[in-house]
């Protein structure tokens, strides 16, 4: 009989079967942090091949303005990946809301404020419609998002012939909103007084009448990054943040333990419809117009900026955070290409093959750090 | 008796510039008193358009209109029409080959000439180094634009591929105009979709009115921006003659057997600072 | 014990002549049963038998095709397991209803976050909800290393224990343990039926799924074996021996040949 | 004590725990059944709404035309789906390969055999690496296909541009292919002895010249059919139609099981590949061009058909019977509102109605029939 | 028995201080055992001990991140499932390896489908799997009603039998069986049981994990038990009680005290 050794483990805090782990190889397990060693790739990628005004403060507003509109619907559409379902007609959803905000502003001469609270209740409507039908039906939501994404990118086109008499984009949209605080909460720049203060300081560049070349922050990426924190915060520190990936994780068991799965997810359609009404508004009040094309395939940027950002396709897993790197990451690689000399005719080869190597670095590396098979 | 006309074209409804064609289309049914079907792949797609070519020959109209971008996948197909006696009238390009496929005339002007006196006349200007904004790269039309632009342009031309995303345009304009300060022009596609945001790029970065901004077909904000001195002026094909002419000159052979003997151009018709205001109010409608 | 209590006061759990279709299976065809609280029944019956979709309908997973139910004296009918939860009834599925890629603190607290703070920054205490779940597991003899752990990732047994610690934590009235058994160890089965009687004491109904008659005679005061989808019958704990129990539940094959074979040890 | 009914169930192949069900009932069972479903109801749409020349002879072949190389794609993507992955490349990889074909055949003068053997080989071959990159980074194929969905459409405009000296369009392939049989295999029309027959008799529409209105089954459509039914064979039928469904239900198990889930992952990507050179092979020899938009968004259409066919997202379950009917509809609500008398801005109002109320019909049919709750 | 006979002939699996980690969790940290022709070896530990993830590392699932593996005494290294069944090893995982959404036919033949036919019509003979299939369903006790229906919709012990009969039929040299009663009712489980003995007749070894030690006493030759990802020892059945065992199992946790309480049943 071969001798016993008796080990009776016990329950203290530190267990014989852990191997020590650094902080950072916690840090790193986290779903987002692979998305910021994409990030650091395609920098340095940039940093080498690119012109250097890339770099400049301009040039980085310049991406991150459009980034930021990519990365309001991403960190949106992260969400309702991570509770298992996708919206494809977050696109279409964009054109919409600015035909209806146009509408509101100039056809029927809505003051500001009602507007956008028409444009808003309007899209969360129309997103909770889309997820009633997918819930009521159990068809995937692919395939009803999908109608939906042709329904509303048509009757944006309807919409606009008759609110203009017949051409396709609605214009003048600038003229009736006055300038007021509630405009410039969606529109133009922030922080203008901070950097009036700095160029006239000398520390940030100026045209040569004075004026700072950098007005300011755009507020989309004001926005952006206060949508980031606040997804971030919900995911991970409340209840409902909870009941999202459990309804992504397994839709069955989270509903027999309880959670309203099929709230969660009506909630999570009509948040994502509610993004892209933010970034419609934002728009249209930027651009002063709106057109029966815009959105286009937003849909599947928002996705891919998602999942670069460490979503599971499935559900269940994600962060919102990677979502916000991730639609970085998209800008920077489609902006970032007119910065370097490459032929443009290159340009979606560059643009597949940086998106593929920034996944793949992102997933090399996670897998490295935490030591996954 | 009921004259029905169906018209076949490459451009999407949606397309601010097929927007106008199909306006007009629109009118001309109205003015002759005949129905009309306005019929558009739902992308730049040439085998779909064959198809769809295919289908409006089955039903037999009164008359056909179609573009033809490229007469090696469509010609069999519009062959087939006017074997089955269906007159046919080719609309915006095809023109030189539109009497060999059959049809009775070309109303339009091909999309290369026009970029190409777009770009004799910014030269003339004083442009030297240009980048032409295409919002739609492999679409056979933009691409065409763009070979005429830089034909007729004889300087250095950039290709610059960017979406319909405004806000993504802007950015790419404004990239490449600090990357490469030696740009001295910018040449639109499409003047919603890729002129007004080049025009607040060129504000962005300072050089409004130092930039000479040009860009395909109209739209009023764009306009405006000529009118004021900002833009330096915006190809008009008059597209809106595109749709209307075919469907009166069709409606007129289907009823009494007449038909100009030749081909009619609409345009270019150069829109600048002088004629600018005018169009504005037109544009906005939907008829320039 | 049966009757005369009953009268008294209502059953918690009742439910009479329930029927299951699924498409055209039959998983169950008219079948009642009862427990009342301080009281353990036991649910036997062959693979099959329907045990399981039978605490489904009590459990709001599914809805019966037919039959009463009632809980102490009222009829109900709930839509979702929400509504069972509510009414106090806490269940451990047989497929233990977990999240794979969850952690076992979100796993352990789903559906029932603590939350504190008030509206617009209301959140969860997960270090709160860590502790309880790293003490529970504790009190069913399982040191988890981490509670931050993906639940994907513990042992079969480890998970059960997850999810009996978590019913037992969160149960009001009744509990229902499908098969909590199976996976375990001697030490953590010992447990089990440790925890089962102590509910019990407390006063809870607790109906009891398992396929071992020794555990099923170790802590239940009923028996009520189903065939086939339907009742064999109930039985009072002083009615009926371990033998006997063990035939009915197997439906009288032909498991003395077998038995007997291997020693008379199963 | 209760009473207690004996009845043990003997091992007789009746028994008493089933309902009887009709057999209308059992194949209403199968997962394409819903979506012959969801073609009647839009056959009888069109029936009561369109011009009586859709139901014409000629009316048919027009919708089959462009169905049958829709739906090529889609028992493909079909098949993929059933094994678990995507392919978002398709439709890029049927202008990349026409540009190969294209190229073989002008630039370098190849006979048509060996331009399509190269075509197919290279299709293959690329769909085989998309399939090992998948398998070895185990990164979602969305994004991994998505990456070659740009590289290959960026390609294929670089290639037609250094083929033709500057052009996005590739012309001429029509005078350098001679006609001969295996020209015929991949284009014009089949059976066309039978309908100068049948037009010589009388029995269909023919010009006024004798020449019958249809001339023939456009040879896409017979690949169409081929393909369905052999794919159908192969997945109901054969080991590899089992490791497909075993590959894509639960990868895990089934290599716990003994499935090469690799290998037969890599052959479904290849296949994907071939399917898409074969639809290219077909539209570039009947066009005698091709294009750098060649196929645009073809991947997202073959995946609506396949969806509509009943297949499930997540992989595991379908048919390519189910993606033929889906092609079939699909084709059908695209081609078939140019007969109706709707204004075409109102286009994809009703294509995604359409789609909407075809796969809700399918849905709702097929949970009626098999009493699933 | 255990020393005199591995002299002669090699056993048909070894393997020697058998290490794995996951990332920072050590599921095993070295451990030893053999198997022989004709022996059943029962594997015994509690929960989370790391029986699962050794047996994995024997079927080719996961590769052991140190130690040697032996077959027939020459050394291998499976880098996937399918070459531990080419090399005889059939194995019934504790999560069943199945495929809900497929017919019990299909999960049963699944990776060793019979083809017939000549290459370019080669196919599978559908209808004689789901007779073979039947049938062997049929001797495990359970009688299924359609060979086509889903596995999915079948009761947690009757997709157990599926993957019991399953290893069973393929079996050719070693059947690995992690688990295979934790399920099954009183009838199947003397079935499994019965299944277990007739395989070790025919000459094949078993490794057989359950946490029943009635079960392992009834059927097991030896006894290897594991503690926290180690060895604690092997036994002849002959050298050890099933009570040692028992105290052994559970680490010497406050077992007595418990089952005591209820009786002495477990
Ligand atoms: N993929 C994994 N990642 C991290 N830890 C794992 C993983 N798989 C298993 N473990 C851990 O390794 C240990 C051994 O697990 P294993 O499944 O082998 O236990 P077991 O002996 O089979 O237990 P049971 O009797 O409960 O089935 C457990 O503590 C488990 O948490
Ligand atoms: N969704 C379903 N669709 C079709 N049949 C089902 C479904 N769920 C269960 N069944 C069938 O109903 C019967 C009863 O299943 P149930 O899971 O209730 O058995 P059980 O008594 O819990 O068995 P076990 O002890 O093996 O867990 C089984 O024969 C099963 O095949
Ligand atoms: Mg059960
Ligand atoms: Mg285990």
């Amino acid at each position: 009989m071969a001798p016993i050794e008796q080990k009776i483990g016990d329950a203290s805090n530190s267990d014989e079967r852990i191997k020590q782990v650094g902080f950072l190889t916690h840090m790193m397990r986290r779903p987002e942090l692979g998305a910021v060693a994409g990030l650091i790739l395609v920098v340095t990628f940039f940093f080498l091949t690119a012109d250097r005004s890339m770099f400049s403060l301009s040039g980085v507003m310049t991406i991150l303005a459009p980034a930021s509109q990519l990365g309001i619907l991403a960190i949106a559409a992260a969400l309702l990946m991570i509770g298992g379902e996708f919206d494809l007609s977050i696109g279409s959803m964009v054109a919409f809301a600015g035909l209806i905000f146009g509408a509101a502003l100039t056809n029927f001469g809505q003051p500001l404020w009602i507007s956008i609270i028409i444009t808003m209740l309007l899209a969360a409507a129309m997103g909770a419609v889309n997820g009633q039908i997918v819930i009521r039906t159990r068809l995937p939501s692919f395939i009803v998002t999908l109608a939906f994404l042709f329904i509303l990118r048509g009757l944006t086109l309807v919409g606009l012939k008759w609110a203009t008499g017949g051409s396709t984009q609605l214009r003048g949209i600038g003229e009736v909103v006055g300038d007021g605080l509630l405009k410039r909460l969606f529109s133009g720049v922030a922080f203008q007084d901070l950097f009036s203060w700095l160029a006239a300081h000398g520390l940030i560049e100026k045209f040569d009448n004075g004026v700072p070349k950098v007005t300011g922050v755009p507020v989309s990426v004001v926005w952006f990054i206060a949508i980031a924190g606040l997804a971030t915060w919900v995911l991970l520190r409340t209840r409902s943040g909870n009941w999202v990936f459990a309804a992504g994780g397994d839709p069955n068991s989270a509903r027999n333990s309880g959670v309203p799965v099929d709230r969660v997810k009506t909630g999570l359609f009509a948040l994502t419809a509610c993004a892209a009404a933010l970034v419609a508004i934002i728009t249209v009040l930027d651009a002063g117009s709106t057109d029966a094309r815009r959105g286009f395939q937003k849909e599947f940027e928002a996705i891919i900026a998602a999942v670069i950002g460490g979503c599971l396709l499935t559900g269940g897993y994600g962060s919102a955070i990677g979502a916000f790197f991730g639609a970085i990451i998209f800008g920077l690689v489609s902006i970032g290409l007119t910065y370097t000399k490459f032929d443009s005719d290159w340009f979606q080869v560059f643009l597949g093959s940086m998106l593929l190597l920034a996944v793949l670095f992102n997933n090399f590396i996670r897998r490295k750090v935490t030591g996954e098979r | 008796q009921d004259i029905n006309i169906i018209a076949v074209t490459h451009g999407q409804a949606n397309d601010p510039f097929w927007s106008v064609v199909k306006n007009g289309v629109s009118a001309g049914a109205k003015d002759a008193g005949v129905s009309i079907d306005y019929r558009a792949p739902e992308t730049f797609d040439m085998v779909a358009m064959s198809q769809l070519i295919d289908a409006a020959v089955n039903q037999k109209p009164a008359g056909l209109i179609v573009s033809i971008p490229d007469s090696s996948a469509l010609g069999p197909s519009i062959q087939k029409a006017v074997a089955a006696g269906i007159p046919v009238i080719s609309i915006n390009s095809g023109s030189d080959v539109s009497k060999s496929l059959g049809a009775l005339l070309h109303v339009g002007q091909d999309e290369y000439s026009a970029g190409k006196a777009a770009g004799e006349k910014l030269k003339e200007m004083g442009g030297k180094v240009a980048i032409c904004v295409n919002q739609e790269v492999g679409n056979v039309s933009l691409d065409q634009r763009c070979k005429g632009f830089s034909d007729g342009f004889a300087g250095t031309v950039t290709v610059l591929p960017v979406s319909n995303d405004p806000a993504d345009v802007r950015a790419k304009v404004k990239a490449a105009l600090s990357s490469n300060p030696d740009i001295d022009t910018v040449m639109a596609l499409g003047a919603s979709t890729a002129g007004e945001p080049s025009l607040a790029a060129v504000a962005d970065a300072g050089m409004t009115g130092k930039i000479k901004v040009a860009t395909f077909d109209l739209s009023a904000d764009f306009l405006k921006a000529v009118a004021a001195g900002d833009a330096a002026f915006a190809i008009d094909q008059q597209q809106f003659l595109q749709g209307y002419l075919p469907v009166v000159f069709l409606a007129n052979y289907a009823k009494y057997g007449l038909i100009p003997g030749g081909n009619v151009p609409s345009g270019p018709n150069l829109i600048t600072k002088e004629k600018a205001a005018q169009v504005v109010e037109l544009s906005a409608k939907g008829i320039r | 014990m049966t009757d005369s209590q009953s009268q008294t006061a209502p059953p918690v759990i009742e439910v009479k002549n329930i029927v299951k279709h699924y498409g055209s299976v039959i998983a169950l065809s008219g079948v009642s049963m009862k427990v009342s609280r301080g009281e353990v029944l036991c649910l036997l019956g062959d693979n099959g038998a329907g045990k399981s979709t039978l605490i489904k309908t009590l459990s709001g997973v599914v809805r019966p095709s037919g039959g009463d139910f009632l809980v102490e004296g009222k009829p109900v009918a709930f839509t979702s397991p929400r509504d069972a939860l509510d009414a106090g009834i806490a269940t451990v599925y047989q497929d233990l209803a977990m999240i794979p890629l969850m952690s076992i603190t979100r796993n352990f607290f789903m559906g029932r976050e603590p939350v504190k703070g008030i509206p617009p920054f209301r959140h969860v205490d997960f270090k709160y909800c860590s502790e309880v779940t790293r003490e529970e597991m504790h009190k069913i003899g399982i040191d988890i290393r981490d509670p931050n752990q993906a639940v994907g990732t513990l042992s079969g047994g480890e998970r059960q224990c997850v999810a009996i610690a978590r019913a037992v934590y969160f149960g009001a009235k009744v509990l229902i343990l499908d098969e909590p058994t199976s996976a375990l160890g001697v030490a953590q089965t010992s447990m089990v039926l440790k925890y089962i009687h102590q509910v019990q004491q407390k006063g809870l109904g607790v109906i009891f799924i398992t396929h071992n008659v020794r555990h099923a005679f170790a802590v239940g005061n009923r028996f009520t074996v189903l065939n086939r989808g339907k009742t064999l019958g109930t039985f009072d704990k002083s009615e009926i021996s371990l033998e006997e129990l063990q035939n009915l539940m197997a439906g009288g094959k032909e498991l003395q040949v077998i038995s007997h074979e291997l020693g008379g040890t199963i």
